[in-house]
């Protein structure tokens, strides 16, 4: 795509802005609308803006099939991991009040880990979606 | 229970040795004979009154895998074993002169075949008695299918088919309808299903029993015998003397006399086709056989008839009857053996077949058709062949119980078995030697064959001077 | 007042829904596509202001941020029959 | 209570014009004679009629973090729209859709 | 006003079987995953129809807010609409790979060369 | 590190699940193998553990997340998900435990630690459904087993498996939908997604025409999902054309678990009175599993690829199934119950064989098993077997399974359906001799060197078929389990 | 304007839209046909107050399902071929579902009914008690993270088997990621 | 971890880029947030860092290292000129729209644009773009293809919108 220059460039100022976006939908869903899901799909959506105009090689050299790979599978754990943490820390799976001394506290924590394991399987997926449709 | 195990390690021990024929033949015969032994030491005490048993696991609950000695069994497991011990030397020489192929197998499948054999004749319950019934249909399944052409993949199929079908069809239900109605499938004196089954009900159950007893080959379900056929002479003899028609008719009288009871069928009238039906497969058997010019056809439909005379006999309810259908069963074992036997001796020493190429057979083949005669004799039911033993208490009975129609079929059809046997002998002894070259210098069967048809043939003469122990025991059939 | 602004975005919906059922080409439809993109990013945002609730505008947001991405990546298809450019490569590992 | 009144009068204006550029633009689409025409009329959705909504909403927020993003939407709206529509136009003429001209001699350099 | 209520529902339950109704006509293989994402968001409608609670609002906790629409529906429909893309993603790739082995994505087409094949 | 044991429902799933992304990290497929029959046996285990917690103590809860049940979301396990979860884990840990050279020879390289990933999700998605109480997380793992089975359908990389796993995909999507949909109904009904909740609740509003709409929609969504004649066509073609292994799995597990899944909502949720005092839906269920019986079978004997043959003697069996559960009574359901068990046992050994002979022969065709009773006796042999158990010969499961069946029939004095099911059972004679015969009075058509499959093959297989005869040898552990399980779900107590 | 009637209206785009569809051949102005039904429906979930839903589908609609719409016919085709749309048997099925639905519909609470069960049952407590037992005044997050925070975890898990399994059919992509583009 | 090697071999234009939009990045999330609670202040920090991490990984990866210094707030006259003729291209548009007999004569016009820099060609391709009546079509160097609603829509802004638009050059 060398000459759209004007995609090219409108994407270069868009995109740092969608990322970011991405992730500020990814830490405040405690309060408004969006959550680990809709940041995952969002971030994804920005990398393959990206991949769409600079190609997909290009987005492949920022991050790789196999980083995403492996990024998918960690989200899945550290999901499963802040429930484990649950029983070692003497409650039911995914019990989030025992991960810390206030009960609010922990749930909070829970959450946020929660829904960071979401967000990072989310978006390393959709991003391997597009390499594999786009690829 | 040894008499159980001994087939079954024949049958494992035997393919580790089939590398050697001697050691394989052996083994075979070292397995009848210990069997026979057992089962031999185990009659006195049931003629003295005494039902062993063993239970060997609970199946479902209330519902034991058990084996119990009773008289009838004993009968049948005695002929059973005995002839086992016959039927091998014959097969060594059957299957040595006929150079067949897959010996291992066939010995394997024989003596599982016979495990399952002593397993119905001693069977506790039904159910234990229809696991040991499956079991013989599959391990005769391969023998009967022996020779692997398409030929006998039909004749396999329909032996497989037949069997199998009626027996789950039918047999399953009616067990489980008795299991249902009573909670219990033991065999008892006296039956089992009085107050549980009524009416009409007890005529379909019956029904049931009778045809799901595919080995009974009671029309219509006959046509696997003949379809067997195709099997090699050995095989033919176990199914139609040894074990698998024995079976049948074993089960069917087990049945009748425990597990509905005789006063039970007595009592309803729905009962009574089975006479009528036994009756007429008699008849239509016989005239069937009267037609067939391939002389192990001819010797099959002759079975389906004599079986059926079982059947009968039990369908008449008489004490006396009961007996002669008892020894009717080891009459006919002997009998038809022997006729096989012979059968397959012409067929090896003379590769004929057919009843029309036999003439003047006799006097190249002196041992093989003088025993022939005998067990035709026996078959037609003349003194003092056995055969005239069983068939004079089941006319008693019939006199016994006022069933005339029953004494006329009966008469009808020693005719009938008269008028297809003894055209054979016939042909054999007193007509002139087609004067082909083709018979060139054909002497008797190799030699183990033809000492055992001269065995069983006298075995048949035996039985009659020696009526003293399967009589008693066929009595305690009754009388326990 | 809301509602007027409401019934507006409405018909031009409708508008805008006939020219992306009539087509007659794929741009067409595209056109309409990135203007029903625009008209309910307007929708949303009025929606919340009618019910007193405005403060849900993120959707809004989203879909001005994002519905961007469909059209870029229609435009790429036509231009290369293909999301990421460069030449075809069959399957390998397809047996019978 | 003044200011009130003249912010409401404001917000009413902005969100009606608004409202009928919106529908003029959807006439439009509906109208023109083909593709590279239409795109006109999709811009007056894009910027007029959507322009003038948000501000109208703007006026109705005051100053808020509503306000906030209703800017960054208008903001994303005036950037990426164009963006698209060009990207479309591009994409059309490259596809070999020809534009239905009225006078093709006229066009100069 | 009741009637109308049940109208609405109405409206949901005919664009879910206009989705349903492609899925089991459509011979195209994508076409089908239209339908069937057709289908699944008309359930979405329904489940979120039943979450509302008229003048209510959105469940999201507010000091001048009394009365919420029902947050369990949105939830589970969260879920359900991630699992519809987990599908349509598995659906496409499969058409993808079907139409590299086959040359077609017509069901009926695809059916007549597997049987022109000797069965397996 | 306290009492794992009060953990043990949700260590079920969550094993297979945490194994299953580790499996991706691991990279190498004997790695991801290792690992993966690792985490199935120590499911296998678990399950053991469960079952024997249960059968002493009672049905036991687990409140996911700490909250209690109507509000979380809740695992219950009485006897009759104790036994599937022993049955799904049991199967896969068997099968997988055999399944290494298989795959490798079926399965491109470069995705085989991808589809022993898919495997453990799949496992994890049927132990969820098995052990949930909730009716909407049943969706979710049905979705996630649904997911990963579609790739490992596709995996075995022939084109037909393509087109299978498609239909698959659309079929099982429009089941799941249905199963949502009769979820909502039932929510807007009840306000609650609790199992138990919803059963507690629904009396009260039994009359409603949404319920019955909604049960509705779940049975025929589950029907989908368990190829319930006449919604079973997307079953002979998956099941055919996936890696042999993967069939053995599925035969084993998928369609069980939706069984049990059509138990747990006719019986515990909607409630015997409901379903078919007030429904009547033995009249829908009696027809379909007749002729779903009668049908499947009959097809089955004209299928010429064995494993398509088997696939549809699966449809039937699936009928014997229903048509236990059709007849509301503790013996129905016991042979419902027991059959799961068994035919899990018949069909993953029978399937296990086909994994041998495809490992060998490079396929399934009924011709090309001319002469392999000589060429591969032992794994002829675990047919021949299994072949019987299917027939429902004595000694074998499969009797077990049949004479419950008919016993509950005539019990219910359902003379002549007694009758059609052992007259069923002659067809599978039919179909299973052909293969019988043809493998050993065929003579193999050309080069025939015996050729047995490696060790490690058959001994899983071997293990499979020896538990055939074992548990129908001695059924009491079975028939016991199977009976307890048939009178909770009537709520009777023995 | 009344919520009813605004969600009609949007229902009634998207009915079009749907049979729109049905009859489009050309599967690429299918996709975009799908592209606005999924923006109708993001809008119907703002109007029902389902935000969070409402997100989720915009940004799948807008963004994900494009790009997977697309992908898929720059590999394939983008032309059905020609049939005709009705089919009896089908239609039949159709309408039976259909008819149970609407059965079903007759004893549902109405539409907006604050006194439905759905309301009144487990979902009041999530309302009531979420902010001081969980904390997040989105009561959605609330519930999808902690109370029903099992269904999250199976739902990523879900995601995570579509990427496996998308990895396992097509690999990581066809072309070679060393060659250079220009 | 190669981006950060190249970076510390003094691409110091990347350094101060990053770091410009980093700020920017970092002030649109207070605006967004509205929380100074320290946990978002510190997620927002991390963010930051995430994205402009990507954004120089993606600058290196595409090789033309263009990097964007977006400065809004300079040529505000451009801005307002921008929306006055974007009001007056409405008005002109509409009122051709809704004329009952349509009076149109679309036409295609090649145009130079005289920026020097690319971000503003855009811009004024954009800019063309934006206001209804014309549309960039193509822009190849800087050749600038234009459709155009009838002649009076050009006149408009060919003219004098290049020249400020060059204002804006950076
Ligand atoms: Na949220
Ligand atoms: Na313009």
């Amino acid at each position: 795509m060398q000459h759209h220059i004007v995609l090219q460039v409108v994407a270069k100022v868009l995109l740092p802005l969608i990322l970011l976006y991405a992730l500020y939908v990814q830490f405040h869903g405690d309060f408004g609308p969006g959550g680990g899901f809709q940041a995952g799909v969002l971030f994804a959506v920005g990398l393959i803006l990206y991949g769409l105009i600079y190609g997909v090689d290009t987005l492949q050299r920022v991050i790789s099939p196999d980083v995403l790979r492996t990024l998918m599978a960690s989200g899945v754990l550290l999901y499963a991991g802040v429930g484990v943490l649950g029983i070692f820390m003497g409650g039911q799976y995914l019990d989030y009040g025992v991960l810390a001394q206030d009960p609010l506290q922990g749930q909070h924590w829970g959450i946020f880990f929660v829904e960071l394991g979401v967000g990072i399987t989310v978006a390393s997926v959709m991003t391997s979606l597009f390499y594999a449709f786009a690829g | 229970m040894a008499a159980l195990l001994i087939p079954l390690a024949g049958a494992v021990l035997l393919p580790l040795v089939g590398r050697w024929p001697n050691v394989r033949e052996a083994l075979t015969l070292l397995c009848a004979s210990l069997l026979f032994f057992c089962v031999a030491t185990l009659t006195p005490a049931v003629l003295a009154g005494a039902r062993p048993e063993w239970v060997l696991w609970e199946f479902f609950p209330g519902l034991q895998l058990a084996f119990r000695l009773e008289p009838l069994g004993m009968i049948f497991a005695l002929v059973a074993s005995f002839l086992w011990i016959i039927t091998s030397i014959y097969a060594i020489g059957y299957m040595r002169g006929n150079q067949e192929l897959k010996q291992t197998r066939f010995y394997v499948c024989f003596a599982l075949a016979l495990a399952a054999t002593i397993g119905i004749a001693f069977a506790g319950n039904l159910l234990t008695l229809f696991i040991f019934y499956e079991a013989l249909t599959l391990s005769t399944y391969p023998l009967v299918a022996h020779k692997e052409n398409a030929e006998a993949r039909a004749g396999g199929h329909t032996y497989l088919g037949v069997l199998l079908s009626t027996s789950i069809a039918f047999l399953l239900l009616a067990i489980l309808w008795t299991w249902s109605a009573t909670r219990t499938l033991d065999f008892r004196v006296g039956g089992i299903l009085a107050g549980s089954v009524h009416g009409p009900m007890i005529g379909l159950l019956l029904a049931l029993y009778v045809f799901g007893v595919g080995k009974a080959a009671l029309m219509p379900f006959h046509r696997w015998l003949p379809a067997a056929m195709v099997a090699p002479t050995p095989v033919s003899a176990l199914l139609h003397a040894v074990a698998v028609v024995k079976a049948g008719v074993f089960t069917v009288v087990k049945v009748v006399v425990y597990i509905f009871g005789v006063d039970l069928l007595k009592g309803e009238p729905s009962a009574d086709w089975l006479l009528y039906v036994a009756a007429a497969t008699i008849l239509i058997a016989s005239m069937v056989a009267l037609r067939q010019d391939n002389l192990k056809r001819r010797l099959a439909y002759s079975t389906v008839s004599q079986l059926a005379y079982i059947t009968l006999a039990t369908a008449i309810l008489a004490p006396l009857s009961l007996v002669g259908a008892a020894l009717h069963i080891a009459a006919h074992a002997f009998g038809k053996i022997t006729l096989f036997f012979a059968a397959g001796s012409i067929y090896t020493a003379a590769h004929k077949t057919k009843v029309s190429e036999l003439d003047g057979i006799g006097q190249r083949m002196p041992w093989t058709m003088g025993a022939f005669a005998i067990g035709s004799l026996s078959m037609i039911g003349v003194p003092p062949t056995v055969g005239f033993v069983s068939k004079w208490y089941i006319l008693q009975g019939a006199l016994s119980a006022g069933q005339l129609f029953a004494v006329l079929v009966i008469f009808a059809s020693t005719l009938l078995s008269a008028a297809y046997y003894l055209p054979v002998i016939y042909v054999a002894f007193f007509r002139k030697p087609a004067t082909r070259g083709d018979q060139s210098g054909h002497g008797e069967a190799p030699w183990p064959m033809v000492l055992a048809l001269v065995l069983t043939a006298a075995g048949t003469m035996l039985l009659f001077s020696l009526l003293g122990l399967p009589l008693d025991l066929a009595k305690g059939l009754v009388g326990a | 007042m809301f509602s007027a602004a409401i019934i507006a975005i409405f018909i031009t919906m409708a508008l805008t829904l006939a020219r992306a059922l009539l087509g007659p080409t794929v741009y067409d439809r595209l056109l309409a596509v990135n203007s029903f993109g625009t008209l309910t990013v307007l929708l949303i945002a009025v929606h919340g202001f009618l019910m007193g609730r405005p403060a849900f505008l993120d959707i809004a947001l989203v879909y001005a941020l994002i519905s961007f991405i469909g059209t870029i990546a229609v435009l790429k298809f036509f231009e290369y029959g293909d999301l990421g450019p460069g030449e075809r490569v069959s399957f390998d590992e397809e047996q019978e | 209570m003044m200011l009130e009144t003249v912010r409401e009068g404001l917000s009413w204006a902005c969100l009606l014009s608004g409202g009928f550029f919106l529908v003029a633009g959807g006439i439009g689409m509906l109208r023109l004679p083909d593709f590279y025409t239409r795109m006109h009329p999709a811009g007056v959705i894009d910027t007029m009629g959507a322009g003038l909504i948000l501000l109208g909403l703007m006026i109705q927020a005051g100053f808020s973090l509503v306000t906030v993003k209703l800017l960054l939407i208008a903001l994303f709206l005036l950037f990426t729209s164009p963006t698209a529509v060009h990207a479309l136009a591009k994409a059309a003429r490259h596809g070999g859709l020809e534009p239905l001209l009225v006078n093709t001699e006229e066009n100069d350099e | 006003m009741e009637a109308l209520g049940l109208y609405n529902y109405w409206l949901v339950i005919a664009l879910m079987m206009t989705g349903f109704y492609i899925v089991i006509t459509s011979p195209n293989l994508v076409k089908k995953i239209i339908g069937l994402n057709i289908f699944q968001a008309s359930v979405f409608i329904l489940y979120i129809s039943m979450g509302k609670v008229a003048g209510g609002s959105a469940p999201i906790l507010a000091d001048q807010v009394t009365l919420y629409s029902n947050p369990l529906p949105h939830v589970l429909i969260l879920t359900a609409i991630v699992v519809g893309v987990a599908t349509t993603a598995m659906g496409l790739s499969l058409v993808v790979r079907i139409y590299a082995a086959y040359g077609s994505m017509e069901e009926d087409d695809i059916e007549v060369m597997d049987r022109s094949e000797t069965d397996g | 590190m306290m009492l794992l044991t009060a953990h043990l429902p949700i260590l079920q799933v969550i094993l297979p699940l945490i194994a299953a992304p580790l499996c991706v990290l691991l990279r190498g497929p004997r790695l991801a193998w290792g690992l993966s029959v690792l985490a199935s046996w120590g499911c296998f285990a678990i399950a053991i553990a469960l079952l024997r917690q249960v059968l002493a103590e009672g049905s036991v809860s687990y409140a996911l997340g700490g909250w209690a049940a109507p509000w979380g979301i809740e695992y219950r396990v009485d006897v009759v998900n104790a036994f599937v979860l022993l049955i799904v884990s049991g199967i896969s840990s068997v099968v997988l435990s055999g399944a290494r050279a298989g795959i490798e020879a079926e399965v491109a390289k470069d995705r085989i630690e991808l589809l022993y990933t898919c495997w453990l999700l799949c496992l994890a998605g049927f132990l969820g459904i098995a052990v949930t109480g909730d009716t909407f997380n049943v969706f979710v793992f049905l979705e996630i087993s649904a997911i990963s089975s579609y790739a490992l359908i596709a995996l075995s990389g022939r084109r037909r498996a393509l087109i299978a796993s498609f239909r698959y995909l659309i079929m099982g999507t429009v089941g799941a939908t249905f199963i949502v949909i009769g979820v909502g109904l039932l929510y807007m009904v009840t306000g609650t997604l609790n199992m138990a909740d919803i059963g507690a609740r629904l009396p009260a509003v039994a009359e409603s025409r949404t319920v019955a709409a909604a049960f509705a929609f779940l049975t025929v969504g589950i029907g989908l999902k368990m190829a319930l004649f006449p919604l079973h066509l997307w079953l002979p073609n998956a099941y055919t054309y996936a890696p042999a292994p993967v069939t053995a799995f599925f035969a084993g597990t998928a369609t069980k678990v939706a069984v049990y899944l059509l138990l747990r909502f006719t019986f515990t949720i909607f409630g015997a009175d409901y379903a078919f005092a007030t429904v009547a839906m033995e009249w829908i269920l009696l027809p379909l599993a007749v002729l779903g019986i009668f049908s499947a079978s009959l097809v089955a004997i004209f299928q010429l690829d064995v494993k398509r043959l088997l696939a549809w003697s699966s449809i039937a069996q699936i009928g014997y199934m229903v048509l236990g559960i059709s007849l509301v009574s503790v013996t129905g359901l016991t042979a419902s119950t027991l059959h799961l068990f068994n035919h899990a046992l018949i069909k993953s050994a029978l399937f296990m064989t086909m994994a041998c002979v495809f490992y060998r022969i490079g396929s399934t065709q009924l011709a090309d098993f001319a002469g392999l009773g000589r060429r591969m006796p032992w794994t002829m042999a675990a047919f021949v077997v299994g072949g019987l158990s299917l027939i429902g010969i004595p000694l074998t499961v499969g009797f077990v399974s049949k004479w419950y069946l008919i016993l509950a029939l005539l019990e219910r004095g359902w003379w002549p359906l007694s009758v059609f099911v052992v007259l069923s059972s002659l067809l599978a004679v039919m179909y299973v001799w052909r293969v019988v015969e043809m493998a050993y009075l065929q003579p193999a058509t050309s080069n025939a060197k015996p050729c047995e499959a490696p060790a490690s093959i058959l001994i899983p297989t071997w293990a499979l078929v020896l538990a055939n005869l074992y548990f129908g040898i001695d059924s009491s552990l079975t028939v016991g389990i199977a009976q307890r399980a048939a009178e909770s779900l009537l709520g009777v107590s023995s | 304007m009344s919520e009813v009637l605004i969600n009609q209206i949007l229902l009634a785009f998207m009915l079009v839209i749907a049979i729109g569809v049905l009859y489009q051949r050309n599967l690429f102005a299918a996709a975009m046909l799908m592209s606005i039904y999924s923006l109708l429906a993001a809008a119907l979930f703002v109007v029902l107050d389902a935000v969070d839903v409402a997100f989720t589908e915009a940004a799948v609609g807008a963004g994900i399902s494009i790009i997977l719409a697309l992908g898929t016919l720059a590999l394939t085709c983008g032309e059905q071929k020609p049939r005709p749309v009705l089919a009896t048997g089908p239609l039949l099925v159709v309408l039976l579902t259909g008819g149970m639905l609407i059965y079903g519909t007759l004893d549902m609470p109405y539409y907006g009914d604050p006194e439905a069960a759905a309301h009144t049952g487990v979902a009041s407590r999530y309302l009531q008690d979420s902010a001081n037992e969980v904390g997040p005044p989105n009561v959605v997050t609330s519930v999808l993270a902690s109370y029903r925070g099992y269904d999250t975890l199976g739902e990523t898990v879900v995601i995570f088997a579509a990427g496996i399994g998308v990895f396992a059919l097509m690999g990581r992509g066809r072309r070679k990621a060393t060659r250079k583009v220009k | 971890m190669r981006v950060f090697q190249r970076l510390a071999r003094g691409r110091r234009r990347a350094w101060r880029h990053g770091f410009y939009l980093g700020l920017v990045l970092f002030g649109l999330w207070l605006l967004l947030s509205g929380s100074f609670k320290p946990l978002l202040l510190g997620l927002g920090f991390l963010s930051t860092l995430l994205v402009v991490y990507i954004a120089l990984r993606m600058d290196v990866a595409d090789h033309e290292g263009r990097s964007i210094h977006i400065n809004v707030f300079r040529p505000v006259g451009f801005w307002v000129w921008l929306v006055g003729q974007i009001v007056r291209a409405n008005l002109h548009v509409t009122y051709r729209v809704l004329h009952p007999r349509l009076p149109i004569s679309p036409e295609v016009f090649h145009v130079r644009a005289s920026q020097d820099s690319e971000l503003g060609r855009v811009t004024y391709a954009n800019s063309v773009t934006l206001t209804p009546g014309t549309i960039a079509i193509d822009l190849q160097g800087n050749e600038l293809e234009i459709h155009a609603l009838d002649r009076e829509a050009v006149e408009a802004m060919v003219g004098h919108k290049d020249s400020r638009a060059a204002a804006l050059d950076l």
